[in-house]
């Protein structure tokens, strides 16, 4: 592994920061118009985790528009990378665990991708790629940390990773680098036309790869007013001068879950897992073509999902506020 | 599916994992569970008699209830942070590891060593892999930061003398190499499975068998390993599940999504 | 500045942690009880910030029960660390701004202790000393940052500040020394018996503080029950295991303020600043005994400071919800 | 109190600070604003002409809106908080700076030096000083990091040679110091003050006049400050305020508790 340009320099990062619309102006826009935000080439993070907070109708965004040559990271990755790499957007996935998710076993498509060198998968720990987050949000080039030390995941990494001993206490530690993604996509519970959003729930890394990226997009279960907002300040999560476009798409995790409005579509997920285990690319393929290329808009695709599906789905989120 | 037997009570291997675990536990500590039989080890240990026990999942999720029934698909959705005491960002319950408010991290393997060292990651050369599973996921920190408890099946092709690949590392090269390689604290506590309780040797920090199995022999357990087991002075014979440990698992898992 | 144990080796941290009591369990006790939880010689760093949830009635109780020889730290000091210096509690205080507040002028009481060199006032950049606790939190020695270069600031530091290029960019950074301290104070709107607690509006450095202490009491203005608690874990801002003693006290930052529930009593604060403007040591003293010495319990103190003050002070502090 | 005139209207020295700095900011960004003429001039902005502008506090806030008659008595109160769109921590507010979403520092100074070099620590020597002061608060953070404005006082105690001590780095000893001491980004800006606006030359980094206040000389700044100054090649009059500033001003701060 490289370290040319693995941590971006200050100044350029500060730079590229300024450069930035920061006012406090609207940017609501379409699923379109957000994927334009995005270019060949760039390191888009993706928010939430695992089965979680997806920001699915932007990657399906995305995939339509056949964006090429992303690196994409994620704390914890999962079906929707599966789908970045069969789609050819994506050759380069940047994570801690890589799988549809353990009750589905190993995912053939990342194996496949991944075994035959189509594709990399570049493993972190899971708190590793936190803190490399967090310090990309915090304006340092790294962060110290006590893990990876000694095992296959960092000596693998080489460059990548750094350990130098403590000038305080002697200790040895590993160092981070910092990770400012060009482009982070989250997807929350509410947020403003100016993108001041607020999540309920896990948060994951989100507000770290918020505040590290260079641009983000934010998808939202719902717009609601700058004036709501400004009633419960203490509850805003992701501050509007981050955001670079807002999105309003319902169900926009779909087939993952929502934390308080829906919960994963997990026949759908045995649907994709089947699918995919006999022919992991004729699959991803067929799976593409008929959920991705073929839907007309969002509401075609959830349509396509079925509404049982979504109406099972919903009923089975909100159980957190009112069981 | 390996049925287990005992004074008329059947149970599967997984269930036999989660009993002995559970077993393990004590009232008041804080366990970080992954999920599978981690998660459904350390709430049997709740019902039984930790009360106060206090589960950790990596999603970010401090002290929830596990809804009988509603078992979460992993440790990162919603149905983890049913009644929970917090919920927090990921890479803050993983600092609560390296801060050292958690007693005892609970994971389970994919292939173990005779150092304790486990692997997710690669079957085969990493660079050539015959498998690439899907890695360290918190393993690595987890491994790194505390002491662990590994609940996995017993089988010679997961028991080895020296991983593919150090996903998560154990005692690394046995001694004081752990401490040596930047890792003063923590390290692998206990292996449970289905044929055997381990240890590893205080001095050596090789895999040392502590206990057996209801109706398991050294041999048993010797023929399933890879490599050469040391055997505790008092090797004892742990007693099967009871009845009310199989009936709350039952409970709490009544699909037997994890325990079939 | 000497950096003997300035920074708590990892051992000893990982040993006081695991010595702590962290099950879930009752842990509620009177002010009184609550101060033997404090040694003669701890460092006890007091949560909010100036004039915000100030700690005040467990301070109050700190110097009625005659602690010894405390170092103080803090974000920002303002009066409480002035009594505790004319208390004769603490001749030590770490922060990175100490007097009453701006529309008081200087501090009389501090400029008489520091100039005369009957105590020390540490000083560190505001975010440096949120730095410090929050590398405690994280449980690393020190936290890398990009202030106090080239100032007198890190220069009177010594070897309290140390300085690395950055092996990933080239960069010089200063590191900040970790800052676990033994005890922390810390004022809440609402816990549970168990200390799980939840803080309304603004945070300061309240949530590192309790992750990085060694030991931490909670004050509270009312006890919630945990099922409470656990309808709203997302609320939640410091979990139970960190603490170590919850004392529910109403009013307990008077004359200070709490988000939401009291304002500051700014006439009090002008007596004080009246009292302590001719003679800072004389008019301390006469501070302490009447409103520290003199009273029964904290009620007769609240008594003194007056029944219209108090409904003052109230009915402003919740303006924040209805206005 | 300095009363000032111009026109038939009556005007008090902080009142002109608060007016002439207002003017610099530009509506759209990003303003750290300390407490008193800071806060009150990027709310005058904002009433004025900058609607959009964004105001940070230190105590943890994200774009409130003041409330007229309201004014906290800090930046970390929750006053502060009114209407705001976000509330976070301290420690993250002030990393905003560090990661660079800010587009100028906003602050007060008590004595300040030809190479725009703050001290608010010591007056006199830092081991024996004559005055001890409150120390640097977020100044030394915010000067470190971002481009700043000062608002002071013009008198000759104040502008020093060389300060006493540095709390918050301006251009430190000159042309590429600052740079060389660690800090890349940002530095003293502008001075606001009753009798000028300044700048620093972009080579040497000396304190440099760009524009005098209504009825001032250059003399007269020139008598007021303890080092030679450097004037612009241009140096300007500006406008007087107006009075619908003057009466924004006075409905903000109605007691004159930071504009008598």
């Amino acid at each position: 592994m490289s370290t040319q340009s693995l941590v971006t320099p200050y100044r350029k990062l500060r730079e590229d920061t300024l450069a930035r619309d920061r006012g406090l102006r609207e940017k609501v826009m379409s699923l379109e118009e957000a994927a334009k935000l995005v270019s060949d080439g760039d390191h888009v993070a993706l928010g939430g985790c695992h089965l979680s907070r997806t920001p699915y109708a932007m990657i399906w965004a995305l995939i339509r528009a056949r964006k090429q040559n992303l690196t994409v990271s994620r704390s914890i990755a999962s079906s929707e990378s599966d789908l970045l790499l069969a789609s050819g957007v994506s050759r380069h996935v940047v994570t801690s665990w890589f799988s549809q998710g353990l009750i589905w076993g190993v995912s053939k498509v990342m194996r496949h991708y991944t075994e035959n060198k189509l594709a990399v998968f570049e493993e972190w720990s899971h708190m590793s790629m936190g803190l490399r987050y967090r310090a990309g949000a915090m304006g340092i080039p790294f962060m110290p940390s006590r893990t990876m030390l000694g095992s296959g995941v960092g000596e693998r990494l080489g460059d990548g990773l750094k350990t130098m001993t403590c000038p305080f206490t002697g200790e040895e530690l590993a160092l981070l680098p910092a990770l400012n993604p060009d482009v982070a996509l989250i997807h929350v519970q509410r947020c403003d036309a100016y993108g001041n959003a607020q999540l309920d729930g896990l948060q994951f890394m989100d507000l770290d790869i918020a505040m590290a990226a260079k641009r983000v997009i934010l998808t939202t279960e719902r717009i609601i007013s700058n004036e709501q907002i400004r009633r419960t300040p203490d509850q805003t999560r992701i501050p509007f001068f981050t955001v670079d476009a807002v999105v309003e798409v319902q169900i926009g995790c779909a087939p993952h879950e929502c934390y308080g409005v829906y919960e994963p579509f997990f026949s759908h997920l045995d649907e994709y897992a089947h699918m995919t285990t006999e022919d992991a690319v004729k699959g991803a393929q067929d799976y593409l073509a008929r959920y991705y290329y073929e839907p007309k808009s969002w509401a075609d695709y959830l349509s396509k999902l079925g509404m049982d599906a979504v109406l099972d789905a919903c009923r089975r989120g909100r159980s957190v506020h009112n069981d | 599916m390996t049925k287990h037997q005992s004074g008329g009570t059947t149970y599967t291997a997984s269930e036999l994992l989660c009993v002995m675990a559970a077993r393990l536990l004590k009232d008041g500590q804080t366990v970080f569970a992954g999920i599978g039989v981690p998660l459904l080890a350390a709430t049997l240990a709740q019902h039984q008699f930790a009360p106060h026990l206090t589960i950790l999942f990596e999603g970010g999720t401090i002290g929830p209830r596990i809804v009988p029934g509603e078992l979460p698909p992993s440790t990162n959705e919603q149905r983890c942070t049913r009644y929970a005491n917090m919920v927090l960002p990921i890479t803050d319950v993983l600092l609560l590891l390296q801060r050292g408010y958690v007693d005892i991290g609970f994971m389970g393997g994919a292939q173990i060593d005779r150092f304790g060292n486990l692997n997710s990651s690669f079957i085969g050369d990493a660079d050539n892999p015959k498998t690439r599973l899907p890695g360290t996921g918190g393993g690595n920190d987890i491994s790194s930061l505390t002491n662990m408890i590994v609940a996995m099946k017993h089988e010679k092709r997961r028991f080895v003398p020296d991983v593919d690949f150090i996903t998560s590392p154990g005692w690394i090269r046995g001694r004081r190499s752990r401490a040596e390689a930047g890792l003063p604290e923590g390290g692998l506590w206990r292996v449970v499975t289905d044929l055997a309780l381990m240890g590893f040797d205080e001095e050596t920090r090789e895999m040392k068998v502590l206990a057996l199995q209801h109706g398991v022999t050294r041999e048993q357990v010797q023929d399933n390993t890879g490599f050469k087991l040391l055997f505790d002075r008092k090797v004892e014979t742990v007693e099967p599940p009871r009845k009310e440990e199989l009936a709350t698992l039952r409970r709490l898992d009544p699909d037997r999504r994890f325990t079939a």
